[in-house]
């Protein structure tokens, strides 16, 4: 196992402190809070309390919290839902080009039943320029979806303004917040957005447990249809344990964030700083300061973020990437292209996601470890070895690729 | 994900480089698509005497390299053509089904490079 | 709380097995199974291993397993995925009368989208016979569900002729075995269904854990869209600690199940027996040999199922009943009143599910506490009071109803 | 799920029963919706002298019978005549919002019977 994790956007580690509220409702408080019996009893109140706490974390009243099983499918609540209650009004839909794979997925399922997407482009540092949307809006645009930030690039998004833009032209407004919860406060009232979606895992919360936020109004079509849990927006038995575990999360999150947050934005700041002396021809993605704490976002050139991945993981550092190696798929990250990125250097990503816990060893660590792993990758790079004869390694490749596909 | 033979070969992979005057060259894949290989080969008598490669690449992209370089050198150049993408990743002791196109494009830079010796030997005729 | 647990159709409790099995992976292995480093390893090798257990728990290929968090979204998934991915071919689909809400609004949900449904009706003890079915497809009929057993009324389906019939009339078939596994063994192979809902808590697993089964070749429509998980049939990341549990409470059911079942059966034939020497007009519902072991359901005229279930919550007993307060709608059981039953006895529902651990005593102590509450609930029925002088309680008044609806 | 005072009242309550002769009787509510209770009233000198109740129904049901008919007993027809379902959710310490329907119920019973009562005595004179 390696001792350094700079991997907490793809999974945190559950806090203790949520899986101790957890455990009595793993064991004996497993009734299920529909009953009428006294095994209801406990599991009821407990998920109202949840509700509560995370309601609190984000200041929204109690009522607006729906309970899901993850991020994806809030999002895909949200667009889905939230199109299909207003298809009359309107079958316009607009995203930002660098939203995750489950708003745009999403969005574009919605095509085939009608709607139209447009996607509203970001400017270099991944900012989505309110007068870029209101370019994109319409006057039948009834829905826009951008997301509170970036886990790729760490860009924060002015969604304030975002949404009181969308509102004036009668659009709703929902943002995907998965990577903004735990690193930054949210404040969705003060935001203004219609829905929020975001999930457990990223304040050490359970997997399985996550949330959308609907403004009091908003009511989308349901997804999951059945019994009436959750006022009726999302069927099926409540997972009582973790949204205990959720709960208590948010709870534990919000009287520590503040402090979580400068911490890791002092180190992830350190890295910032730091890298570009040490190594050349990175290119640091994302806003220079707009950006969550604790994210590091670069492009390594020349080299391939998976064999970064793997080498320090030999180092004992666990990091993730955009590459198309590592997202299974063989196109590079959507995020890195929409910021203008060329093909083959954002094969080269790098994103490093600190914690709670991250700690000024770890970076020590990592500066130490990533210099010669990045020598060694460049030394066996023909991209390398082009640039170093003065021969532009990605010109003519790009351009061929770009006819070619 | 990967076996250790890959490992292995990902970690320490053999006959790294560009050979000074080689007989053949091949490059093979596209940096845009994340993968991008080339190979050089010295030939001597009908024989892979020696066989250097470079590339831009994943873990399986680079192991694969390292792998095809080795089962080439000292082989003829009739044998050489004749090992499969299916061969290297079985002497790895298999690859994941994702990374199986890596496979094909280390044989192919190989015998991209095999060719290209085959054609400048037609050129000098 | 109760000591006499009768409501395990409403929420088992977790194995301690499954538990123990899960806790490594509430702690230091929470990883992201789609992660390059070694974090990913572990988390991935629980995934593929629980798929494993869960296939061979229903005598299915490994790869036809798709994970989700609740029976009702596969239902969901089935249900609206299926008829999506065949609406080339017809608009029409079947359902039985008796299906739990989650196919039944599914069904209806696709009539908005311009599809058909037709409800088959069951036999007076819950039986979908294959003729009702027959007369039910029609030519672009793409898509038959039938439940495997009823959590209501207990009764089995003959589903292995109803699957050959629909293909026959080549319609897909989908079943929700939610109530089915755990009870009795499930063998999706030889059943010759399509596809088959099931989730861990009806065998001891954790709540937000459940499955698709997806014969070969089966392909629904997404619901929830993103990344690549499960094969692109269900996005978001996988809740690994559950997923773990579920496939350990399968395993270990699977190699328990004879005994568990023998042991249920035995005790609900004891009810079955006993309730009616002991108390009057009583109704036994569904299907007296086809059923489910360890299930016992029935309507005690004159009186009102919540009423009962406080009543024999004081007693320390915990069940359950298909009354509309149960339900928190204003209707009864649309499963009761579809095996012919008047509103008012649908009224009248009591529901018990044991467990592996259900005893012998647990059953002498329901035995000698219902009767009492009985006859102090209809001590204060104004039904009773007719019904004891000769009055025909009922008739006017369902008469009326049907009319005032 | 329910308070205290209502679960007291479900498990205790008073006035169950019918009252031979009664001056009045109210029926209503229809078992096939789950609720159906009737109130037989006994009156002298304007005075609800008795008040005694059988209920088909759900605990919330029972509560407020039981309820009403305390609150009903030893009241004038036209205090009776005022008691509202708020009032007698009230007494009862709060009802679950989709059990406030079983308060309307039990006071409708009580009026349907002071009505027929007072039918009566129109009918009479
Ligand atoms: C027969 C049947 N199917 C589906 C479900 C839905 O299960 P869940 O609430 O876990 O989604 C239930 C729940 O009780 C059920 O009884
Ligand atoms: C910004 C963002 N939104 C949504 C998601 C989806 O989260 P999940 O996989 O938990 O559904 C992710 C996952 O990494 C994410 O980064």
């Amino acid at each position: 196992m390696p001792e350094n994790y700079f991997d907490h956007a793809a999974a945190c580690p559950l806090m203790p402190e949520a899986f101790e509220a957890m455990k009595p409702f793993l064991t004996d408080r497993f009734g299920n809070p529909h009953s009428i019996h006294s095994f209801g009893t406990e599991p009821v109140k407990a998920l109202e309390q949840a509700r509560e706490q995370i309601a609190r974390f984000i200041n929204a009243p109690t009522t607006s919290i729906v309970f899901t099983a993850s991020a994806s499918e809030s999002n895909n609540l949200a667009l889905k839902g939230l199109a299909r209650a207003r298809e009359k009004e309107g079958r316009h839909i607009v995203i930002s080009a660098i939203e995750h794979q489950s708003v745009l997925k999403s969005a574009h399922a919605l095509e085939r039943l009608g709607f139209e997407v447009t996607e509203v482009k970001v400017d270099e540092h991944g900012i989505v320029h309110p007068k870029e949307l209101e370019k994109a809006i319409r006057p039948d645009t009834i829905l826009v979806s951008v997301q509170h930030a970036s886990n790729e690039i760490g860009t924060i998004q002015p969604l304030a303004e975002l949404a009181q833009l969308s509102h004036q032209h009668t659009a709703l407004i929902h943002s995907d917040g998965t990577a903004a919860t735990g690193r930054i406060p949210v404040d969705v009232t003060r935001l203004g957005v219609d829905s929020y979606a975001f999930s457990a895992q990223s304040f050490y919360g359970p997997k399985g447990a996550a949330a959308l936020y609907l403004k009091t109004g908003t009511r989308p079509v349901p997804l999951i249809e059945g019994g009436v849990q959750e006022k009726g927006y999302r069927a099926g038995t409540e997972d009582i344990p973790s949204i205990v575990g959720m709960g208590k999360a948010a709870e534990v999150t919000r009287s520590r964030l503040a402090e979580w947050s400068a911490k890791m934005g002092r180190l992830s700041k350190r890295l910032l700083t730091e890298l570009p002396r040490k190594i050349d021809q990175i290119v640091l993605t994302g806003h220079p300061e707009q950006r969550l704490p604790g994210h590091v976002s670069l492009c390594v050139e020349f080299i391939e973020g998976e064999a970064m991945l793997l080498s320090l993981d030999d180092q004992g550092i666990a990091a993730a990437s955009g590459s198309a190696c590592t997202a299974r798929t063989l196109k590079a990250s959507h995020v890195l292209l929409a910021i203008g990125l060329l093909h083959a250097v954002a094969q080269s990503s790098l994103v490093l996601t600190m914690g709670k816990d991250t700690t000024d060893e770890d970076i020590d660590h990592f500066l130490a470890e990533l210099p010669p792993i990045v020598d060694r990758l460049r030394a066996m790079s023909p991209l390398y070895a082009k640039f170093k004869k003065g021969e532009d390694p990605y010109e003519a490749r790009e351009r061929s690729f770009k006819g070619g596909h | 994900m990967y076996s250790e033979k890959v490992m292995e070969h990902f970690r320490n992979p053999q006959n790294v480089g560009e050979i000074e005057n080689p007989d053949g060259i091949g490059e093979v894949g596209n940096p845009v698509c994340g993968d991008m290989m080339t190979f050089h080969v010295k030939v001597e008598d009908n024989i892979l005497t020696d066989v250097k490669f470079k590339t831009f690449g994943c873990g399986a992209a680079i192991a694969v390299s390292s792998m095809v370089s080795e089962m080439a050198k000292g082989k003829t150049i009739e044998q050489a053509l004749k090992i499969t993408n299916a061969d290297v990743a079985k002497e790895l002791g298999g690859l994941p089904p994702q990374k199986l196109h890596c496979s094909n494009l280390g044989a192919d830079a190989l015998h991209a490079a095999i060719r290209n010796y085959l054609e400048k030997q037609k050129g000098a005729k």
